[in-house]
């Protein structure tokens, strides 16, 4: 692998923001994810190959570290940090098209229940494996579901639900959404929801963790 | 901080069943006055509320207080108190939690009268102003429904008035995930506690007015949300442990503005409470697995006087529903520590050891309930002169404890837990005394998109 | 009966934990040894078991030991018994059994060669004869597809070989619906030792081929059943405490034919098992809520070397999957003990006695629990010549014990109940001691429709 | 009431089965059911009489109390064995058409379920409410169930079934009912069933006790 991309790789995995952040401490007064991004590009790698060599490998290593309980979430934060800042480089290469992202994935907590906690995670992983992220936050009805998905047709949803009086509201927007956006792929997790109830309501795939979540994902963009 | 000394100093009186000052209630439960009584909560299975099935969801928590009263009764209970913690259309259709309550009640008073099984109900309204983001914490139009249910709830029968309000929570969602523990203790004894004030105010002087019990509200968002975070392995357990202790000076507050107690069970700040204030109550551990797993099963009840299983459902369970079974477990559970309470304090010394021994060096969240590191660290929290550096100097004593307690080789936590203290406790130590200088130093750090500081008056 | 002598003699000595003939088992769990283990019950969620469903019921299997394990592990347990009692078609098609028991093995040895955790399976066929009405105990051909489970089971890795026999349950079923308690008597200690006599001398000879642990049978379906019958208030508590001691002859016989233990726990013939034959039992009492009610939850605990929830489906709590959640109900519970017991004698005493006086004078079947009087019954149950005149001898101890606990004013009973008692007291003295002589008595009296004498040898 | 009638209800509801039959204690001596119920019959009282003014209510006192608790269940089977020394005498009057009974009940365990206390109990308290009974015992597939309604055209149906890995054998034997024999009328229960269960499953009733079977009969056939 090209040198500055395995730096950046190593960036942020170790969630090396740029080279004025104090964290990790190991690293400190060493180039970020920031710097190397600018590099990287400056010597005419690919937009492409930046985002599939070294941002998306990276997440995907902080993501089995944090599935197998090696790092807390603050570092899983600081890598999605790290990526932030590089993916800012990279923004104006998805709108003129020179990056394909692996997708747009709409998720949100639904409507009656503000327990985001888990959503937001399942969120930055996801963003981790190299998708669009439109988040409708909390308390999300149907409508937003469908306007999103809308504006970005062909995303696939994910829906989440902690509460046993709330999980139900998914079957409803599972329900509109296939009405009418069929063929949309949906994903619903949250404490309370289970496999049972994820046939039951019709939606497509359930996990307990986000782990499960990018590897559905996964299978399903190749 | 109202509060500058300790009401209980010896961690000996530091016990399940008794407190300073118990609570007497109407149908004559002595909550802390001698004895332990089972607290129950509950909630509905996988359905939805609405007007459809507003007769389902009556029929659901009638059949759960008839259910767990006459099982209360068969195992000759002392009595018992029913916890309502409402679901969000019970508070924002006031009626609705209003007529839970009464169906509730009229089943009580009738065990009451047949039986002489006396029970009560805590009444605990969710707070609505989050579900505006920002929330506006104090100008709310969703404040009016939230009091509505308290006011009207207890003149139903729910006697004993809770929350667990969420002031502050915008800022610490966030920083619980980063184990931010500055923004922490920003959210509790900044933010938490200037809204524990605003509200507070307002539920003791209603429960003043009409003769109710202002019981208290504990910080089931930010302590509860770290223990489950934790028990993840989502967040270093440390890190919760400190939360815990920084949540005391927010709680607290309920009591200086009047509440007396039994505190709510699900943030464990009660042993704390308890020393600092002498109220009496509420704890939950091993019988609470339905509703979360939990590192401090057994120590969690060492100084209980309300024994809760935190909710479970009203499903059905090989032997019946739910929160039958829950009720009986609840009630062994508290039968043994009312026979050592009976057989006097040499035998509930043993038994309070046995239940801080099983679990005490086994998670850092257990060392904190400690009854003598509770008293310690409670000291340590009334000694200064705001609530930032209460709560700074509870959460330095605890660090001091726990490194007292790996270097005795009593306890042990992996490298990944470890390498946070000294982080930990730089941080706090860098947290000055005045609040003034602590929020200049917190604001510019803050995203300024998710909290409105005129809302807490800041 | 060949057991004449009491092992333990001293009430202080009958204690949980340690049995004088501890069990120990190849991934070194020292069953009775100085300390308690969980032992973890579950079943399946309401779906059928087909062709279609079998990968299905596999998953539930290997996710509920997975969960249970994990939970185990994280608090820190020092091993646990998986109890895989199976349903029909698992034992009507062995292989589906055998399949199961090797998941569950191989999901057990990862846990012990990766984080030493040690867990052993308890594989508990059920008695298909029941199918056939009336019942052909010798002669069926559903022999064959139990005792294929049995050996094939243990050789896919269960060690612990326990089966709730139902020989006698033609006769028990009416009689303990007519609280008829002669005919109760002779379900158990004609019938039930006979067919005690026939099965396990076949389990015992298997389990010493194999190098595996037969460990014991108890009359769930005699025991258990009152005790479920007593808690609807179907029939009198003295009726189902009866049933009880009259057990302890027919399960003992497992031993006489060589099991070791731990025996199984849902009848409660245990502490009697332990007191007369030295060998480590498995209890259930509050913690098996999930299954049944009971009156017994914390004294059944009081002489365990086992500690189990009876059953609990793999549903969905708040918490997460339910046997998880009791998991770590039984692992909490069980650390209570481990903590007195390592604490030494003084400890475990209290807490014992904190265990048994919280419960003892709420119902007969608590009193029958008592270590003391398990003491004194079982010096009756061993006195006499035959299971005849042994069970009898003991039911009549029993009613003594209890008349002079009700003479003494500790406890009381509803009339309904009292008037019971001196109607049992005669109809059990008029049983003779002799075998033949009470056959003789009782075959008349009994519907030949419902059993094969032959099938027992008669 | 008559006083032979008065005599007889006392009978059934203390459980008397006989002059000769040593139960209850304090009617030692006395008149059971059977020579009462001949009795009634020498003096002229129509047999649809003692049964509907004797019998059932006794049975119907009988099933109160023990609800209440008041009773334990030996006391109700010796109402039961009373009430049916009773019917003995009244039997040739059904086949006759002299008397009608209030319709009949098919019970059974379901398919590999052994479970039958309760299903028994059940039986027993219908009976007692002026049902003839019809007990498939356990281990009944729908065959035997479809078998005995049409024997019986109009029956009410009752399952039991008390595993989780059985009840659901139930949904099979609703429906093949309902499509064989629309219109019948199919109760639930056993200790794992529950409303919602029943509703899923299309059954009509369920009630967690004997009683509640009782009240739901007694409307239907009213
Ligand atoms: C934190 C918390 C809160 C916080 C929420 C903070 C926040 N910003 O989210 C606060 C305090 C605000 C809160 C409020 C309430 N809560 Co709350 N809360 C919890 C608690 C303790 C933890 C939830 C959590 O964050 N877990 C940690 C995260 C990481 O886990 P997670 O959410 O399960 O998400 C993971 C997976 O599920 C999955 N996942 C999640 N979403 C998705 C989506 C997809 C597509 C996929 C693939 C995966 C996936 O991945 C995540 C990461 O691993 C639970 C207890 C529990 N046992 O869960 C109660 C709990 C959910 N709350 C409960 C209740 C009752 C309430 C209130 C009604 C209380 C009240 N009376 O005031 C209000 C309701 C407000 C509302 N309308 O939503 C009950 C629910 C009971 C019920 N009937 O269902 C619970 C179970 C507590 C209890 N035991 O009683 N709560
Ligand atoms: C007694 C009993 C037995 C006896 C049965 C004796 C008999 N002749 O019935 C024996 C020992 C044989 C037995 C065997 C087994 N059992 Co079993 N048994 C029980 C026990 C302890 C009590 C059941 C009982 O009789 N209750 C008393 C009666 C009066 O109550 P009831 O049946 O609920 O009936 C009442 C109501 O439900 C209602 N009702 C009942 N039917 C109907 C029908 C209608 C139409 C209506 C309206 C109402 C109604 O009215 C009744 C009166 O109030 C239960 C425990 C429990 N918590 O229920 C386990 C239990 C049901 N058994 C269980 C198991 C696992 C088994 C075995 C597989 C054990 C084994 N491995 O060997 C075998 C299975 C055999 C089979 N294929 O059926 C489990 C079930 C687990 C699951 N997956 O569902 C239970 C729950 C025990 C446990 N906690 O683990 N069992």
């Amino acid at each position: 692998m090209n040198y500055i991309l395995s730096k950046l790789l190593e960036a942020v995995e170790y969630g090396k923001v740029d080279q004025g952040s104090p964290y990790p401490p190991n690293l400190k007064g060493m180039d970020g994810a920031h710097e190397l991004t600018q590099k990287a590009l400056d010597a005419g790698i690919m937009p492409q190959e930046i985002l599939e060599t070294a941002l998306i490998p990276a997440m995907g290593n902080v993501g089995r570290k944090f599935s197998e309980n090696k790092i807390f979430v603050p570092q899983m934060l600081m890598s999605a940090r790290a990526m932030g800042a590089s993916m800012a480089h990279l923004k104006p290469f998805f709108a003129s098209g020179k990056i394909k992202a692996r997708g747009t994935f709409v998720i949100g907590t639904v409507k009656g229940d503000l327990h985001d906690i888990g959503k937001n995670l399942v969120a930055m992983m996801v963003e981790g494996a190299g998708w669009t992220i439109v988040d409708l936050g909390v308390d999300a009805d149907a409508e937003s579901f469908l306007e999103a998905l809308s504006n970005n047709p062909g995303a696939v949803v994910g829906l989440s639900a902690l509460l046993t009086t709330t999980m139900i509201n998914m079957g409803e927007i599972v329900e509109k959404i296939k009405e009418n956006a069929p063929g949309t792929v949906i994903l619903v997790g949250g404490a309370p929801v289970s496999t049972d109830f994820c046939r039951k309501i019709g939606a497509d795939f359930y996990s307990p963790d986000p782990r499960g979540a990018v590897e559905f994902l996964k299978q399903l963009a190749s | 901080m109202k509060y500058r000394h300790l009401v209980i100093t010896d961690p000996a009186k530091l016990i399940f069943g008794t407190a300073p000052y118990p609570v007497k209630t109407r149908r004559g439960l002595h909550i802390g006055g001698g004895q332990v009584y089972s607290e129950l909560n509950f909630t509905l299975p996988v359905m939805s509320i609405n007007d459809q099935t507003l007769p389902e969801v009556y029929a659901h928590y009638r059949q759960i207080t008839e259910g767990a009263l006459e099982r209360a009764l068969q195992l000759n209970s002392k009595g018992v108190i029913l916890e309502f913690e409402t679901l969000l259309e019970m508070t924002k259709s006031p009626a609705t939690g209003v007529e839970i309550v009464k169906i509730m009640n009229d089943i009580c008073e009738s065990f009451y009268q047949k039986h002489g099984l006396a029970s009560e109900i805590r009444l605990t309204p969710n707070d609505l102003r989050e579900f505006e983001r920002p929330a506006l914490q104090r100008t709310s139009r969703l404040l009016e429904p939230m009091f509505q249910l308290f006011e009207q709830g207890m003149l139903a029968g729910g006697d004993l008035l809770s929350i667990e309000s969420t002031g502050g929570k915008e800022v610490s969602d966030e920083a619980l995930m980063m184990c931010d523990i500055k923004a922490v203790l920003f959210s509790l004894a900044v933010l938490g506690v200037r809204d524990m004030q605003f509200l507070w105010e307002k539920i003791a002087a209603l429960a003043r007015q009409h003769g109710k019990i202002p019981a208290g509200d504990s910080a089931c968002g930010f302590a509860n949300t770290a223990m489950v975070l934790a028990e993840k392995k989502y967040i270093p357990t440390v890190f919760a442990a400190l939360v815990r202790v920084i949540s005391v000076v927010r709680s607290i507050v309920a009591m200086e503005q009047g509440a007396v107690g039994p505190d709510k069970d699900c943030a464990y700040e009660g042993p704390y409470l308890k020393a600092i204030t002498g109220i009496p109550i509420s704890m939950e551990g091993k019988t609470a697995a339905c509703a979360h797993l939990s590192p401090v099963g057994n120590i969690s009840s060492a100084c209980a006087d309300l024994w809760s299983n935190e909710s479970v459902q009203n499903i059905k369970l090989l032997s019946g529903m739910a929160p039958v079974a829950y009720m009986e477990q609840l009630e062994y559970d508290v039968r043994l520590m009312n026979t050592a309470l009976k057989k006097g304090a040499a035998y509930s010394r043993t038994l309070q050891q046995l239940l801080v021994e099983s679990d005490v060096y086994t998670d850092a969240q257990a060392l904190v309930l400690d009854p003598s590191n509770v008293i310690r660290i409670s000291s340590a929290l009334i000694q200064g002169d705001s609530y930032v550096a209460n709560a700074r100097n509870g959460a330095l004593e605890f660090i001091e404890i726990l490194e007292e307690t790996l270097a005795s080789g009593r306890m042990t936590l992996p490298e990944m837990e470890l390498s946070y203290i000294p982080v930990l406790r730089e941080e706090l130590q860098s947290i000055p005394d005045s609040e003034s200088d602590f929020i200049e130093m917190m604001l510019p750090l803050l995203d300024p998109s998710k909290f409105i500081p005129s809302e807490y008056g800041l």
